[in-house]
């Protein structure tokens, strides 16, 4: 009981601090100098009508490539952590309880959607809300969901680490290019921008995303699949 | 001053007349703790006989390199103290060599004869000697330590150390004796005096009835003579130095005869009616008692 | 407006800490760290928000010209992004910490697992 | 130039494209991690080269185009390039040092720890707020899944700790971040620091910001979960985790400082401290050796924690010191680490299976050395200029907190160090091969080059440049030679430098130097005995030297202080040589670092921050200060002359080594405490704390010590500890000289260090070659040995004559010179313990003589042969010079005295020919000794001519109470030789001192066991102490900042 007491004494504490801030808080009536920057350089720099996924890709890509990264490692280390737990082989689920006929037909016909509709978020993450990184995390719920749906079915984990690697040399190595040829790492500005709010515009953008979608999404899949693959009776 | 070959001679003279001086006196000194004691005791001449039959013994052994320079150092330390320590003030020719150096050098020889018999008895492997030895050194250091207090008070007193001078310092009347001058250094210096005299009651270190004959154990023969002249003078050499800091010097043989004599008397005295402290008690007593009257000594003076 | 959302946000920071702090079960611990984080993320666009005005993107509505005015502040939910990821490969590493504890010691309770000490 | 970026993209290109490689192929996989970050590191160097060579400007890389603060830019300075160079070569090590999991775990794992280097890398190029979260995080990821590389299961445990604290961390960091980019509308660290912070709050969002990342380093008590990891990881990646992590977060926090303003910088210094000396305290109880360097790593993050917290007084010194720390560390840190992967055993004591290995045992003595901040390597040099810093700044708390904790680390690193060359070797203790063994010893050789370029750096003076220096190096190189050619040439080398130096130095200084280097080379000839290669031995000695020579040379307080550590450093490792001395060397080691740091604190209060600032300015100091400066410095000298109250550690340093060791340390070393107060008093003179004289203090201090030294001499059964008190009484009587601040004390003082040195080196060596023989240092299993040993005997006899002051040899010189000394001095009642340990000191002189040499001789000691003959040499030549030098003293002093008299403008002594005249009195030394040499011949030829024909008789031939005995054993009187001494004065010898230092170590010991049930290992808990931390230092901190 005592350090129930304690911790919530502590918590209390903090609460005070945090609770200063939150009545110090008075919201900006104008936009700061970085984001009245960026509202009124969306369009000559980026291109991209989603100012969001302007920054994220552009203005703050080296946090995404880190992010991006966040993923890569937790995959890789998870595969680590569990390959090493000497838990049940790979094989193992295969005497588990087939999933509902309602369940295995939805998902035949639901994956696909996801797929698809994951493709369209990250083909329009500059335009629209959207991006690499949700759309990629659909794409993963569409492998979620086919693993839900046949819990024996495995995905050639090969064929999510190439894809993985692929994706994220590829994007570093457009990083590099930016450097070469554009005004610095991971500058969009190697492709030319196009027509401001047209699909194939706002340079590397949407390059980058489909980058980025492809791997968030085979990561969260390789992640998925790794902690599926621990379930045992 | 300085060295002339002359001075030889003359110190010579002065080591036999001090040599028989101290064989007389200590056995009139022993003949009358006889008397007191209601005993008959030795002829005043004993002594000489003994002296003599030592010197001509014929059985002689040897413990060793050390055992057989034991009595050398000691007589050596004994005639030394004499030489470096002017005997009668004014007198031409009995300053002896006391030019080599002044009261310091007086009070650390005093160790020489000490050390050398000590190694010599230590050699002889006897554990008597080593025992007597361990408990005159230990009495040593506290019996000592007022007299170094009282020399240095002296010496402050003075603004010298040499004897000569001290010597000088006091002439004129008995007045200007330390003894009146510095009472508190003479109390002090007498405690060693008395302390380091070897009679009782601070003679353990001699200790007839626990050791035999103490740190001397083994000697014989022409050793033990050398050692008995060196008992006949080496009492007196020191007499001399206390005579000389505390009670005027001597300025003739007469006054040099009579005032070691009394001076001498005192730890006699004082022995023959008082029983023997042991090692430890002897420390304390000098701590409790002599040490003070010296740190007074030093800080009146 | 955003004052509550901003209180909300740090309710569920503490409430997170909480559980996280006093539920002895791992996978308790680990779901409190997801409230604690969404906590966090609330707080984040809350801060980026301003009162009548739009989502940051320029279209028929937002023209650039007055895009300055219209749109609220685009970085917070750019950083909250990131921030989510990053909660999300934390919260997963974390559960496969749990299992692998779990197969250590077939117990989900933390203070069973604290020979390191001193 | 290629761009810093590469070290990114490097970095991460190749993590990915491990999965390209296929999984199979492991090495190759392998192959291509090494050349990455080989790649990463030749880039970092290759700008740290440009930027310090000025060839390349500070490197600002825009990212997206877009210049900042609206894109994420990075920076390279000179600061980054080193830190980047740190990071990435560690890694590159790490990489080799982790060869085995990674080859087994394959792809995963080399990614993750590419990745993990490329995001503290990032860490430190980054100028973005948001960047930095990103890349914590990406460490910190990288960090939980590294730390399953290890073998030792209780590593998940600590990850799963590691992580919920991380959690906490974030979710801090994220508010912070979020808040202060409300605040500012920027989230580039430059940008805010540029633009001044109107909002309110701002304060506590940087607060919430700089708590989070001062967490990141582990900073007492909210630390628990670092600890677990620096225990349980394999040491490969905590060598890592240790150097490049720490150092990188190190580096954040100083980054966000900037912004942060100044007034944070106290709340900083204040956990900085607090963690360096808790968490060092701590480890005083610890004997896992991998936890024992995570609590040294976080103490040290701590120390440069405080120091980024002094950035605002260090002004341009500020990259220096701290990167002096924060290098020296990392390359320590790593190196000890890589080397506990070799060692098998964890606890402590285990590393004594290097002690068989010199390379090793110097790899070990180097990195300790480096932590500690010893000379030659960085740490020293950053010291010495922080403390400079802190005292022109009037932050002597600091300081001294600082100082505390250093000595507390150096007390369980050395124990270490002497368990590792002193404890039983375990059967294979030691698993080591190539790659480890290479990496360690990169680290070794990147110390020594840090060393050296910190002390080259302009306006330093460079401890490595200087020749005595250097000779030690090349003895270095010469250990595998033979001992008997090293002893040549390090006899050569001592009189060749003296030949160089002699003729620039005052007679003074002329004495001292005869004294520590051709002295220094009598001692040595006694080395000759000394067989084999004598690994080790050699370059201690000369570093010992090396110091002494250096001390003579040193012209600035810098000079003297690097000379001072150094001497210390190579006399520890001296001492510790001896078989038993392992806890003894530690004491020493301990108070000379104490005495060393009062120095370094008087120093910098003297020169109050002006470097350079030259010794013969020391009589410049301000009125106010000068006494403070006087007590510090005294302090210091007199932790060298072992002054009663410090000297518990001289008797067993001096009774446990060797046997040409012994005479070195007391002899020699002593002198160098000597020479210290000699130059203090001469710039300094009479100084007076709240009305005291603090010179009579001296003479007190000197007295007491000549005393009791002298009494608790005589109650030694050892012989070489009986000598060792003796010394520390000897020493007294110089101290007190020195104290009565005139001409003969000075005199007296001087002549104490000559005959000191002589007759206490002769005693040393001659007891040393009785032990040879006789494998015994108690007095009482000896005796009788004469007969046997008669040139041993010979030079005791003359030492304990020459010592007891017994005319007339040199000893009554002194003697003479100090009553005329006392005459004209103020102070008396110190005299009358003076008086007193005169003949004292003859009492333990005569046992000393008398249980070896005389009485009975022992059974097993019949065949026993005269002392080698090299150990006699010396002895020989020391007798001849004290016979000499007690007949013509002036050939050394009269020099000497004209000196003196030229510093206290008047001469009392009168030379004329042979004899010496004061104004008190006369000594004629000639005279004296022509007198009694005639007395003596005469009397001798007396005895001879009536005893030439005495009959040598065996042992036991003696009247014994009418018994024969038989037994030497019961015949021999030597044990408690002065039992009437002890009843009547035993209770001086109450260890009044050792208790009460004994007790101040208890204390210590008690807090640490105390204070680390702390870490009671529960995760929760870890979390709870992390808010509590948190909430601790809110409260603290809110009360002063907002």
């Amino acid at each position: 009981m005592i350090p129930k007491v304690l911790i919530s004494v502590l918590l209390l504490l903090l609460g005070y601090a945090f609770w200063t801030l939150s009545v110090g808080y008075a919201p900006d009536t104008e936009l700061n100098r970085t984001a009245a920057y960026y509202a009124a350089n969306a369009e000559s720099e980026v291109g991209a009508p989603n100012i969001v996924t302007g920054i994220i890709v552009t203005w703050r890509g080296l946090d995404t490539l880190g992010e991006v990264t966040v993923l890569f490692l937790t995959s890789a280390i998870i595969a680590l952590v569990l390959s090493q737990s000497g838990g049940p082989s790979g094989v193992s689920g295969a005497d588990f309880l087939p999933s509902g006929e309602l369940l295995t037909t939805g998902a035949r016909m639901l994956v696909p959607l996801i797929v698809l509709f994951g493709a369209y978020v990250i083909m329009n993450g500059h335009l629209t809300p959207g991006g690499g990184f949700q759309g990629g995390a659909i794409l993963a719920s569409g492998v979620l969901m086919a693993l839900l749906a046949e819990p024996t079915r495995r995905f050639g984990h090969t064929a999510i680490l190439r894809i993985e690697s692929l994706s994220g040399s590829f994007y570093v190595l457009i990083g590099l290019a930016g450097m070469a040829i554009a005004g610095g790492f991971l500058d969009n500005g190697i492709l030319p921008l196009g027509q401001f709010g047209t699909m194939l515009s706002a340079g590397a953008i949407p390059l980058i995303s489909v980058l980025i979608g492809l791997k968030v999404g085979a990561e969260f899949s390789s992640i998925l699949q790794s902690l599926h693959e621990t379930e045992d009776a | 001053m300085t060295f002339e070959w002359i001075q030889v001679p003359y110190a010579l003279a002065t080591l036999f007349i001090i040599l028989n001086y101290g064989l007389l006196m200590t056995a009139v000194v022993r003949k009358l703790a006889a008397r007191v004691g209601g005993r008959p005791g030795i002829p005043v001449w004993q002594n000489y006989i003994d002296l003599v039959k030592n010197f001509a013994l014929r059985s002689k052994i040897n413990h060793g390199v050390m055992y057989y320079l034991g009595p050398v150092f000691r007589l050596s330390g004994g005639i030394g103290l004499i030489l470096f320590v002017p005997t009668i003030y004014g007198s031409s020719w009995a300053q002896n060599f006391s030019f080599a150096g002044d009261l310091v050098l007086a009070l650390y020889f005093i160790f020489f004869g000490t050390l050398g018999m000590a190694l010599g008895a230590g050699e002889s492997g006897h554990p008597h000697s080593a025992i007597g030895v361990s408990r005159g050194l230990a009495q040593v250091t506290t019996a000592e330590l007022p007299m170094a207090l009282a020399v240095y008070s002296l010496a402050i007193q003075y603004q010298t150390l040499s004897i000569t001078e001290i010597v000088a310092a006091q002439q004129g009347g008995l007045f200007n004796w330390t003894l009146f001058t510095n009472p508190l250094a003479v109390v002090a210096a007498m405690f060693a005096f008395v302390g380091t005299m070897m009679r009782s009651p601070f003679d353990v270190v001699l200790a007839p009835q626990e050791i035999p004959i103490g740190p001397p154990t083994e000697y014989h023969s022409a050793y033990l003579a050398l050692m008995q002249t060196n008992r006949a003078i080496f009492p007196i050499a020191k007499t001399i130095i206390y005579m000389n800091l505390f009670f005027g010097g001597a300025a003739n043989w007469a006054e040099f005869a009579i005032k070691v004599f009394l001076l001498y008397m005192i730890p006699a005295v004082i022995g023959v009616v008082h029983p023997r402290f042991r090692v430890e008690q002897s420390i304390r007593f000098f701590l409790k008692w002599g040490l003070p009257v010296g740190i007074l000594a030093i800080l009146t003076v | 407006m955003s004052q509550i959302a901003l209180t909300c946000g740090f309710i569920l920071i503490l409430a997170g800490l909480y559980g996280a702090l006093t539920n002895r079960d791992i996978l308790r611990m680990i779901v409190a760290f997801t409230v604690a984080n969404t906590g966090v993320n609330i707080v984040l666009v809350a801060v980026g928000y301003l009162p009548g005005r739009t989502a940051p993107i320029l279209d028929s509505a937002v023209p650039v010209a007055e895009a300055a005015q219209r749109i609220i502040d685009p970085v917070p939910q750019a950083l909250v992004l990131t921030a989510i990821v990053i909660g999300l490969g934390i919260t997963a590493l974390m559960l496969a910490y749990a299992y692998r504890l779990f197969r250590l010691r077939h117990s989900l309770d933390i203070s069973n697992f604290t020979e390191l000490k001193w | 130039m290629v761009s810093p970026v590469l070290i990114i993209a490097i970095g991460l290109g190749t993590a990915f494209a491990l999965g390209l490689l296929g999984s199979s192929r492991k090495t190759l996989q392998f192959g291509a991690t090494l050349t990455a970050l080989a790649a990463m590191s030749a880039i970092s160097v290759i700008w740290l080269v440009a930027l310090v060579t000025g060839a390349a400007q500070t490197a600002e890389i825009h990212t997206a185009g877009a210049v900042p603060p609206f894109a994420i830019n990075l920076r390279v300075g000179i600061a980054e390039a080193a830190l980047l160079a740190t990071v990435t070569l560690t890694g590159l090590f790490a990489a080799l040092s982790l060869r085995a999991q990674l080859l087994k775990l394959g792809r995963g794992g080399m990614a993750v720890l590419l990745v993990l280097i490329m995001a503290i890398s990032g860490l430190v190029m980054t100028r973005d707020l948001f960047n930095v979260f990103v890349f914590i995080e990406l460490i910190a990821i990288a960090t939980a899944g590294l730390v399953l590389l290890s073998e030792d299961p209780r590593a998940v445990c600590a990850g799963f700790k590691f992580l919920v604290v991380g959690q906490i961390i974030a979710i801090l960091l994220l508010v912070g971040i979020i808040f202060t980019y409300h605040a500012n509308g920027s989230l580039n660290i430059d940008d805010i620091a540029a633009t001044p912070v109107g909002v309110q709050g701002a304060a506590l969002a940087m607060f919430l910001l700089l708590i989070a990342l001062v967490i990141e380093l582990k900073t007492f008590p909210a630390n628990g979960w670092a600890l677990d990891i620096y225990t349980s990881a394999h040491p490969g990646f905590s060598a890592v985790f240790s150097a490049a992590t720490g150092s990188a977060a190190l580096f954040i926090v100083d980054k966000v400082v900037a912004p942060a303003g100044a007034e944070w910088l106290p709340l900083l210094t204040g956990i900085g401290v607090l963690s360096f000396v808790a968490s060092n305290v701590v480890a005083l109880r610890q004997d896992n050796d991998r936890r024992l360097l995570g609590y040294s790593s976080v103490g040290q993050l701590g120390l440069v924690l405080a120091v980024i917290g002094q950035r605002d007084v260090l002004g341009e010194a500020y990259l220096y010191v701290a990167g002096g720390l924060i290098l020296s560390h990392a390359v320590a840190k790593a190196g000890l680490f890589w080397m506990s992967a070799m060692v098998r055993g964890r606890n402590l004591d285990d590393w004594a299976a290097i002690r068989a290995r010199a390379p090793m045992v110097l790899a070990f003595a180097t990195f300790i050395a480096m932590l500690v901040g010893l000379p030659p390597f960085p740490g020293f040099y950053a010291k010495w200029d922080l403390a400079q810093a802190l005292v022109a700044a009037g932050r002597l708390p600091v300081l001294a907190l600082i100082l505390l904790g250093v000595l507390i680390e150096a007390a369980y690193l050395f124990r270490w160090f002497g368990f590792a060359i002193k404890r039983e070797a375990p059967e294979k203790g030691l698993s080591a091969n190539m790659v480890d063994c290479g990496i360690t010893f990169a680290a070794v050789i990147a110390g020594w080059a840090l060393g050296w370029i910190w002390g080259a750096i302009p306006g330093q003076h460079n401890v490595l440049a200087t020749l005595p220096m250097l000779a030690v190096l090349a003895f270095f190189a010469l250990e595998p030679l033979p001992a008997k050619i090293k002893n040549v040439a390090a006899i050569g080398a001592l009189l060749g430098w003296f030949t160089l130096v002699f003729g620039d130095y005052d007679p003074m200084r002329l004495i001292f130097a005869v004294v520590m280097i051709p002295g220094g080379a009598v001692i040595l000839l006694a080395s000759f005995t000394e067989t084999g290669r004598r690994i080790g031995f050699y370059p201690s000695a000369m570093a010992m030297y090396a110091g002494l020579a250096l001390l003579l040379e040193a012209t600035t307080f810098f000079e003297f202080f690097a000379a001072w550590e150094i001497m210390t450093i190579g006399s520890y490792f001296l001492i510790l040589r001896g078989k038993m001395s392992e806890p003894h060397a530690l004491s020493y080691m301990l108070f000379s670092l104490g005495g060393a740091f009062a120095l370094l604190a008087g120093f910098a209060l003297a020169s109050g921050g002006i470097q350079p600032f030259a010794l013969n300015q020391l009589g410049t100091v301000g009125a106010e200060l000068a006494p403070w400066v006087f007590v510090l410095l005294s302090i210091g000298f007199m932790t060298k002359t072992a002054a009663m109250g410090l000297h518990i550690w001289l008797p067993g340093a001096h009774a446990e080594a060797e046997t040409d060791v012994s005479p070195m340390v007391s002899g020699i070393l002593l002198k160098a405490g000597l020479f210290g107060l000699f130059l203090m008093l001469m710039e300094l003179g009479r100084q007076s704390l709240w009305g005291v004289d603090l010179t009579v203090v001296l003479a007190w201090i000197g007295a007491i010590s000549a005393f009791l030294g002298a009494v608790l001499s005589i109650f030694q059964e050892d012989a070489k500890r009986l000598l060792a008190y003796s010394s520390i009484s000897q020493m007294g009587y110089a101290l007190f000289g020195i104290a009565l601040m005139n001409h003969l004390g000075w005199l007296l003082a001087m002549m104490f260090v000559i005959n000191h040195y002589v007759y206490k080196s002769m005693l040393f060596l001659a007891v040393g070659g009785v032990y040879k023989r006789t494998h015994t240092k108690l007095m009482y299993q000896m005796g009788g040995l004469i007969t046997l040993m008669p040139f041993t005997f010979v030079s005791v006899l003359v030492g304990i004559i020459a010592m007891s002051g017994v005319p007339p040899l040199s000893g009554f010189g002194g003697r003479w010179i100090f009553y005329n000394a006392i005459m004209d001095a103020g102070l008396r009642l110190p005299l009358i313990l003076i008086f007193m340990a005169g003949p004292v000191g003859f009492l333990y002189l005569f046992r000393l003589i008398h249980t070896i040499f005389l009485g009975q001789l022992k059974d097993p000691h019949r065949q026993l042969k005269e002392a080698p003959v090299w150990l006699l040499v010396p002895q020989m030549i020391f007798v001849a010079f004290l016979i000499g030098f007690a007949v013509l003293p002036g050939m050394a002093l009269q020099k000497v005295d004209g000196y003196i008299g030229s510093i206290f403008g008047d001469q009392p002594l009168v030379w004329s020919g042979r004899a010496i005249a004061s104004e008190f009195g006369y000594w004629n030394p000639v005279a004296i000794m022509v007198v009694i040499a005639v007395i003596f011949v005469s009397v001798f030829l007396i005895l001879i001519a009536k005893n030439h024909d005495a009959q040598k008789v065996k042992q036991f031939n003696i009247v014994f109470s009418a018994e024969r005995p038989y037994r030497p054993e019961t015949t021999h009187f030597a044990w408690n030789f002065f039992a009437p001494y002890r009843k009547a004065l035993g209770f001086l010898e109450a260890p009044v001192v050792t208790s009460f230092w004994g007790g101040v170590t208890d204390g210590l010991n008690g807090t640490a066991e105390f204070t680390r049930r702390f870490y009671n290992g529960n995760g929760q808990s870890y979390a709870a102490h992390v808010l509590l931390f948190v909430v601790a230092v809110y409260l603290i901190a809110m009360g002063g900042v907002a």
